[in-house]
């Protein structure tokens, strides 16, 4: 984390809720949690709405955890929580191999099974997740944007 | 995480916490091997406060485990999260659901 | 928050739990009090104790945001979670400017009155709670520490 | 937060929530405009979540308000994590504390 002062808000008129920095790790997930919960509370989203949201931010966690560093320990995952007037967005920095979109697919609906349910997961309860070019080219930025309940569009 | 109290049926498997992708490997050996042991389950979820993909994965290889050997995988007392999660997964009206642990034992005789 | 990849551990055998940094304002508190109490319980602290901790990083925030600060907008703090095996360390970063400990006077024992709870609160807590000095000389590093029940010391 | 249903005894408030910095300035507000129209008050927080010193000045404030007048402020059913927070300010023996608003409209009169 570096020393920079100011801030609150930054680029594109997206005002910070809080950022968070944490080891790739499973037994960190619970520290994220509660704190996301909070943040889309105060976006206006309802309990179950927020529960959702959670969820699909765990899940992508997950996904960088074990596909993304495979366990490695050294790795580590910032969060950044931000909203418009309309909608939350939250993005995932990690610094593992770069992702080929394409490598993910959700699992068809009607196929019962144990895997795959964590992107299909994320693509239900988020209006969308996408990568983003990462400051410096090097590992992965994905960005979940949810819109917020009664805002315009 | 499992809680067991000793005077419980044994084919009720009482879940707790966070089932995640850390709790989620226990959870998962005690699914497979108490269904092993005792064929049909009832996995009751009353003390889960938090279910992820990595839960619902262990609780329907469980299922698929059971039900290969005939036998079934009931939920009982899910919790609001937990549902909205089934929900999600379409999984819902795949596992039988109980309110409560005499509703599933009486669904059983 | 910098892209340095690589961490987990750091200085003197202290492990990360997580950072979180966010705008030093009333609103943002509650998004950081659930991870707080998760780190808590991660590291061994029973559930009214974690409460108890809790409270004693609200409070210091509280005194960064209204007496460092002193409502500053631009404002920010950095949360640091860190543990060793014996203790849970708690650094808080801010960039207002510099405190003179000695102007800190938690109230007297027997004195009913509105104000002063804050920095009592926070010594009743913990088990030390000390200035450092800052990486940079700029603003303030606060250190609290509290003990993990049954430690040897 | 201030939450306060109409059939409610006019000399009791509700608080509710997380009453922590962002909160105590319009809990203050309603505590000190009630003890100047009410007198004797009751402080009810049984939906309390969290207080902090922000919190527990309000209600010194307000109690000594109203004590200033001759009448007084009690609380009701205190939460765990209020109770903590009253004893370690060494305010537990200060307020008087009822257990449920039935206990503490009858040692009102
Ligand atoms: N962050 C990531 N890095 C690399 N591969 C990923 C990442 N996220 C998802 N994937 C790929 O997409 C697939 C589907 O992911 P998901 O639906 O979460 O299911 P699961 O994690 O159970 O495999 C994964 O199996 C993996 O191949
Ligand atoms: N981070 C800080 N920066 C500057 N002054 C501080 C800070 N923390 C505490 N103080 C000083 O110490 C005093 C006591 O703080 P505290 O016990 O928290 O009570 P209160 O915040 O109600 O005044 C404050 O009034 C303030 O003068």
């Amino acid at each position: 984390m570096s020393d920079a002062p100011a801030m609150g808000t930054c680029d594109e008129g997206l005002e910070m809720l809080f950022e968070a920095r944490f080891p790739a790790r499973a037994d960190r997930l619970k520290l994220v949690r509660g704190s996301m919960w909070a943040a889309a509370r105060m976006c206006g989203f309802s309990d179950s709405m927020a529960q959702n949201i959670v969820l699909a931010v765990d899940e992508a966690c997950q996904n960088i955890i074990v596909h993304g560093y495979k366990g490695r320990e050294k790795g580590e995952i910032l969060l950044s929580v931000l909203r418009t007037s309309e909608a939350l967005h939250v993005r995932l920095r990690d610094f593992a191999p770069i992702v080929d979109p394409k490598s993910i697919r959700p699992r068809a609906l009607d196929d019962v099974k144990p895997g795959k349910l964590g992107s299909y997961f994320i693509r239900e309860i988020m209006d969308s997740a996408d990568y983003q070019p990462s400051p410096d080219g090097t590992g992965n930025l994905l960005e979940m944007i949810k819109r917020m309940e009664g805002a315009p569009w | 995480m499992v809680n067991n109290p000793a005077n419980q049926e044994p084919n009720v498997i009482r879940l707790k916490g966070d089932i995640d992708l850390e709790h989620s490997p226990g959870v998962r050996k005690s699914l497979l091997s108490a269904v092993q042991r005792e064929g049909t389950l009832f996995v009751d979820l009353s003390d889960v406060t938090y279910i992820d993909s990595s839960g619902i994965a262990c609780l329907v290889e469980a299922l698929q485990v059971a039900r290969a050997d005939g036998s079934d995988l009931g939920l009982v007392s899910v919790s609001m999260q937990a549902m909205r999660v089934l929900e999600l997964a379409r999984l819902d009206m795949v596992f039988p659901i109980h309110d409560d642990l005499d509703a599933a034992l009486s669904a059983k005789t």
